[in-house]
């Protein structure tokens, strides 16, 4: 049978919220949703995973998505409930131009904290580093920042860029960038750096080689109902997760 | 000499704090011209807008003493709250130095007062505008462009179109200030023929620069050249 | 009636801004927040470094923006010919109609590489790129201001100098700058204003950087965009409410900016 | 001054016009290079046909058919708001108010034209989310909060174009109304209104353009990346200057970058075309209101 | 007579596609006054700026035709392109109807042109304003306040002024549009008498209005009144 069947004969609105990596998702089974079912309306905005767990808290949106394990502090004071359908790797990006794309744990937590400024000091070309980071409320940056840095410093001459696509935008352009993002996000015009020996792939991700990995969330103000849990477990259908899939990001099931 | 239509009783008049006129005491008599004449800067344009309070509309401008002005039967002073300054313009008509027609076409203008005054049956403004156009021997030259822009008109026709705005409303005293300076002496001379004219109708105060005008059509002069004294 | 209202408005908006942002002040003294460091982790919320990316990108952008405008509105009002000076000044009308996002757009593209091959250091998003691409878009609106201004010479001002066989130059230099002196101000001012409230261009080409910046070729972060920025998080955080000073702060600037302003028309009009 | 010194004016005039108009030539020319191939009817109506997008019968998905919507919804309505309240306010300020209020509220008015645009989308937000918790649930983010801010963001530009046009009507032309017997009202009705429209639709068109392409408001009250056409004023909904800081800042691929330069193109065009509707109104109105008998 | 200082050829004059002169043949006599008269809008002050080419700041102004000037010795065509503008205006003065003080000193207004002709020596330039303002019977009622704004003098003063203006490049011809129309009689009185001395200097053109001023002063009269077939 059909993933879609399960709309048929509802209605109403729908207002999903959060983290920017689950958007191409989420927008995409949105749009199935809606062809097939012209009664329902479905609203998708970011916002970034912050402010997705606290309007969902709020009661202001139906699903709020976070690219990371909202807080037990979060769940116990809103009552949240959790639904993971993706995994996500957060690969630490640089330039294509750029010789150097193997690294180790610690050569990136002093690259970040502005210890090592030059990719001379690695073994690339003489040029300065610039780094790039993501602003506090991201989930990928609370990721990256756990898992990759072990809760190190970053440089305050670091460059903030508001999203996945502008950090792609930045370091595409930028031969001495480095930043991360959203393994879903990586293309060809960006080089992932092999961390300790381990290539940010769908296959390193899943079995957990790649540690620096996340799952993305969609939570919900006390368990779902109605067109939440509809949508919910849309996502976790084989449909759903074949669009996740096609998205670049790793399906749980 | 025709009885008095205005009186002034000794008048003094202000901007902010500088005097302009003052105490004056005047007669204006009915259905005739005065002309009132005197240097630059003397105050006749102020002294004109006396009559239909206009001086009102510039800051800091004051008045002092009394306009009486018989539009009925008795007279009555023009600047007491309770005289309507929207009656009082109407009933007196002012003709500018430089002729200052309203931005639309030439039948809107003529008929502008009378929209202002909310008369809307078509027949009698149509009539009234006509009759305003043709006192001021404009009508062969305008009849066929009514709907044209006012201010394509020369500035001869400008005038006397302004002039035929003032009239419309049939005002029973109109104020003319130097109505002729830029005028070439033909347009002139035709405006000063309507003047003698309007007489008949109404009570005609009028400031000139012209010596030869004042002297032609004048009945009643008030000078306004400070004498040796001040 | 009306105006009432929008003045009310005003005034909510202040209000609401010093209300929310009270708790910070409760926590840290009002001074430390203006003048110290941006650190959440470290609970620090001083907002120093956007106050002073705001100062430099806004005063660089205009002072750029500033020689350029003025030689435009002087070429469009007195030294050009009238027809190409109507040409040119329909297209900087249409210019004040290219939405900011477009500028903000297309600089990342094309300026931000630029800036950054030539400088040869940095990452292009820096405090320079952003005045440049501000400057740009401010300048429409600086030159209509200038324009207007140039246009209120009396014209009995210029035929004077046309009769008395002045050229354009002269009659620019000797009659129009100087009784456009007051009109050149304000129009600055304005401008100044614009690009002070500007968001969108700082955010996406400035970098961000949460430092003190000490060349131009540094990134940094402005007020606007740090609002931008941190309106993500959480509604009951610290950091939330501190853009509730930021927006006060930036007010406080728009405020004295404006009084300038007001204050040099007023001299003007003395005069 | 000397020939030299001449020379020396004139010739950097001339270079600032051509910086100015280079750079914003440069930045048109990229952006039709890259904006253009993707600028087809996909790009609006994505994989919905036409004709069924346009009558509504089926919703159009990946294509910016929505936001444009959205966007003239949002200019509609915030200029409906914006609008009269701001004439009559600068018609207050001109004409009827005293030397001290003039002077205070002109302050708050300029005040108000400074505030920088995110700082009113986040008292717009500040706004519905304490509404939300202390009114009513159903107070989010939406359309209307949006156009709230929006036109809250424009009134002081109406407010002071009008005021400004008024009170630089001619002496002259002032009087003429009022010496004919035209009582206050009337003539600004009649006489003072008509002469200075070209002046105040100037200001009417800025402040359209501002709602067309601010993003900083509208990001913070309720502009949202996919939700359909606007179908009603208390929910989120699309724009096109959104989307375009959404693509730039989500995109996936190249392809989908391309659409954000044409989506660039797109706004341009609105602009542009308003723009010129204006002018056009400008002729005709003025027209009727003079010259109709 | 005197002999020609100017000559006008077949000469048509148009604003866009408004032809304002058509086929105009007229001679300019050497020191003398020329006066120009006819109705309101006839072409008169267009007509003046022929000489100064101030019509060229106009825009779709265009002339088709020739006006020759004698400056030195031959008549020259003043329309071609060689022939400098700045050359000629600083040749030829210019006085409009209304008074049109720059907005500096007094002593600044009258050396404003020397300061456009690049003369800086400071003795020159204060002799020939000094004369200047002399020649135009004005230095014993300005010469303590120098340094005041000239907007503070009254009309009739301001006219006098922007007269000095004129005269202090000694131009070899003087236009004047209207000179007095905007004045009182006595300051009107003031400025003819100023213009009858000028002759001998001087070519004037001038435009009036006035009948018995142009009866009084002028020595030519070229009428711009339309005969009756047009
Ligand atoms: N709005 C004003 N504020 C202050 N003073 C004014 C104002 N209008 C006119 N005056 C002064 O009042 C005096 C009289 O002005 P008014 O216009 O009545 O003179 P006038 O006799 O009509 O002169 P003219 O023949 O030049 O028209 C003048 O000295 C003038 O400077
Ligand atoms: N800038 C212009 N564009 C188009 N037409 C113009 C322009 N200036 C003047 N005209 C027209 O040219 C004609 C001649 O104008 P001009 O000013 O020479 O008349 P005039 O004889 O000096 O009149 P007046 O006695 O009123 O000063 C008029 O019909 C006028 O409408
Ligand atoms: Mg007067
Ligand atoms: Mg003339």
């Amino acid at each position: 049978a059909n993933d879609l069947d399960r709309f048929a004969g509802l209605s109403g609105d729908l207002k999903i919220a959060g983290g920017t990596a689950h958007i191409p998702v989420v927008k995409e089974a949105a749009k199935r949703i809606m062809t097939l079912n012209p009664n329902i309306r479905i609203t998708i905005a970011g916002g970034g995973s912050g402010a997705g767990i606290k309007q969902v808290g709020e009661g202001l949106i139906d699903i709020g998505n976070s690219g990371r394990r909202p807080s037990s502090k979060e769940i116990g004071t809103y009552g949240l409930a959790l639904h993971k359908w993706a995994i996500d790797g957060v690969a630490v990006v640089v330039n294509p131009a750029n010789a150097v794309t193997a690294l180790t744990k610690d050569q990136l937590g002093r690259i970040f904290s502005g210890e090592i400024t030059n990719w001379k000091e690695l073994g690339g070309n003489d040029r300065g580093i610039n780094l790039y980071t993501r602003d506090e409320s991201s989930g990928t940056r609370s990721v990256f920042w756990k898992k990759a840095l072990n809760k190190g410093d970053i440089a305050l001459s670091a460059n903030f860029v508001v999203s996945n696509g502008a950090m792609k935008t930045a370091v595409a352009n930028d031969p001495s960038a480095i930043g991360y993002m959203s393994a879903g996000f990586v293309d060809q015009r960006l080089t992932p750096v092999v961390l300790d020996g381990v290539t940010p792939d769908a296959a390193s991700i899943r079995n957990g080689s790649y540690k620096v990995a996340r799952g993305l969330f969609s939570n919900t103000r006390g368990e779902a109902s109605g067109l939440s849990r509809q949508f919910i477990d849309f996502l976790l259908s084989d449909q759903g997760q074949a669009i996740v899939k096609e998205k670049g990001f790793i399906p749980v099931k | 000499m025709t009885p008095p239509k205005i009186k002034i009783e000794s008048l003094d008049f202000y901007y902010n704090n500088h005097q302009i006129l003052s105490n004056i005491n005047e007669t204006i008599p009915e259905n005739a011209i005065t002309s009132i004449i005197g240097p630059s800067g003397a105050g006749k344009s102020t002294f004109l807008s006396l009559f239909n309070r206009l001086w009102e509309t510039t800051p800091g401008a004051r008045v002092e003493g009394r306009v009486l002005a018989r539009f009925h039967h008795s007279f009555m002073d023009i600047n007491t709250p309770k005289f309507s300054v929207t009656q009082l313009r109407r009933a007196v008509g002012m003709v500018f130095q430089m002729p200052n027609p309203l931005p639309m076409s030439i039948f809107n203008n003529v008929a502008f007062p009378l929209k202002l005054a909310g008369i809307k049956e078509k027949e009698a403004v149509q009539n009234r505008v006509t009759a305003a156009i043709k006192a001021c021997g404009l009508w062969p030259e305008v009849k066929d462009r009514l709907e044209k822009k006012a201010t394509t008109l020369s500035g001869g026709q400008q005038q006397r179109l302004c002039m035929a705005r003032a009239l419309v409303m049939e005002p029973e005293i109109l104020l003319l200030d130097e109505p002729t300076s830029s005028l070439d002496p033909r347009s002139g001379a035709m405006i000063e023929e309507l003047m003698v004219d309007l007489k008949q109708r109404c009570t005609l105060i009028m400031v000139s620069h012209q010596p030869d005008q004042v002297e032609k059509i004048a009945d009643h002069i008030i000078d306004f050249t400070p004498g040796p004294e001040s | 009636m009306s105006a009432l209202v929008c003045c009310l408005l005003v005034l909510l908006i202040l209000g609401f801004m010093i209300v929310t942002g009270l708790p910070l002040f409760g926590q840290s003294q009002a001074m430390d927040l203006l003048t110290g460091a941006w650190s959440p982790r470290n609970n620090l919320y001083g907002i120093a470094p956007m106050i002073l990316g705001t100062l430099w990108i806004s005063l660089l952008s205009v002072t750029i923006s500033f020689p350029m405008s003025l030689g435009c509105a002087a070429y469009i009002s007195v030294l050009g010919g009238h027809k190409k000076a109507t040409v040119m000044k329909g297209c900087v009308q249409m210019m004040t109609g290219i939405p900011t996002i477009i500028y903000g757009f297309v600089g990342v593209f094309l300026l931000v590489p630029l800036i950054r091959e030539t400088a040869g250091r940095g990452s292009g998003m820096c405090i320079l790129s952003a005045s440049l691409v501000l400057a740009v878009l401010i300048a429409p609106t600086m030159i209509l201001f200038f324009i207007q201004s140039f246009d209120r010479v009396p014209r009995s001002w210029l035929d004077a100098v046309d009769a008395l066989g002045g050229s354009r130059v002269q009659k620019l230099v000797y009659v129009v700058l100087p009784a456009c002196v007051k009109g050149i101000v304000t129009g600055t001012v304005l401008s100044f204003g614009r690009a002070l409230g500007d968001t969108l261009v700082a955010l996406m080409i400035a970098g961000n950087a949460v430092q003190t910046p000490n060349s131009l070729l540094d990134s940094a972060r402005t007020l606007t965009s740090h609002i931008a920025l941190v309106s993500a998080a959480d509604f009951e955080s610290m950091e939330f409410k501190s853009i509730f000073l930021c927006g006060a702060v930036l007010y406080l600037i728009t405020a004295v900016v404006i009084l300038g302003a007001r204050l040099i028309e007023k001299r003007g009009n003395h005069e | 001054m000397n020939r030299w010194g001449e020379k020396a004016v004139y010739a950097l005039s001339v270079i600032s016009c051509m910086m100015l108009f280079g750079s914003v030539a440069t930045l048109l020319c990229y952006l039709l290079i890259k904006g253009l191939p993707a600028l087809n009817l996909g790009l609006i109506f994505g994989s919905t046909p036409v004709g069924d997008a346009l009558l509504l019968k089926r919703q159009v998905f990946d294509g910016i058919f929505p936001a444009m919507a959205g966007t003239l919804a949002l200019i509609l309505l915030a200029i409906t708001i914006a609008v009269p309240l701001g004439l009559l306010a600068g018609i207050y300020m001109a004409e009827y108010s005293g030397r001290f209020t003039r002077n205070v509220f002109g302050f708050l008015f300029d005040l108000l034209s400074g505030i920088p645009s995110i700082v009113v989308g986040l008292f717009g937000f500040s706004a519905i989310l304490f509404l939300h918790h202390h009114v009513s649930e159903a107070l989010v983010p939406s359309l209307l909060v949006s156009a709230l801010s929006l036109a809250f963001l424009v009134l002081p530009y109406i407010v002071k174009t009008t005021q400004m046009a008024l009170e630089t009507v001619p002496r002259q032309t002032r009087v003429t109304g009022l010496a004919l017997g035209a009582t206050k009202l009337q003539n600004i009705v009649f006489c003072l209104i008509p002469e200075s429209f070209s002046t105040i639709l100037g200001g009417i068109i800025l402040a359209v353009g501002r709602c067309a392409e601010d993003t900083a408001v509208i990001m913070l009250t309720g502009a949202v990346a996919s939700a359909g056409l606007p179908n009603s004023l208390f929910k989120g909904f699309e724009a096109l200057p959104f989307y375009i800081y959404y693509i730039s800042s989500q995109y996936a691929d190249q392809a989908e970058l391309n659409q954000g330069f044409g989506a660039c193109i797109v706004l341009l065009l609105i602009c542009a075309t308003l723009f010129i509707l204006a002018a056009i109104i400008q002729r005709k109105v003025k027209h009727t209101l003079l010259y109709r008998h």
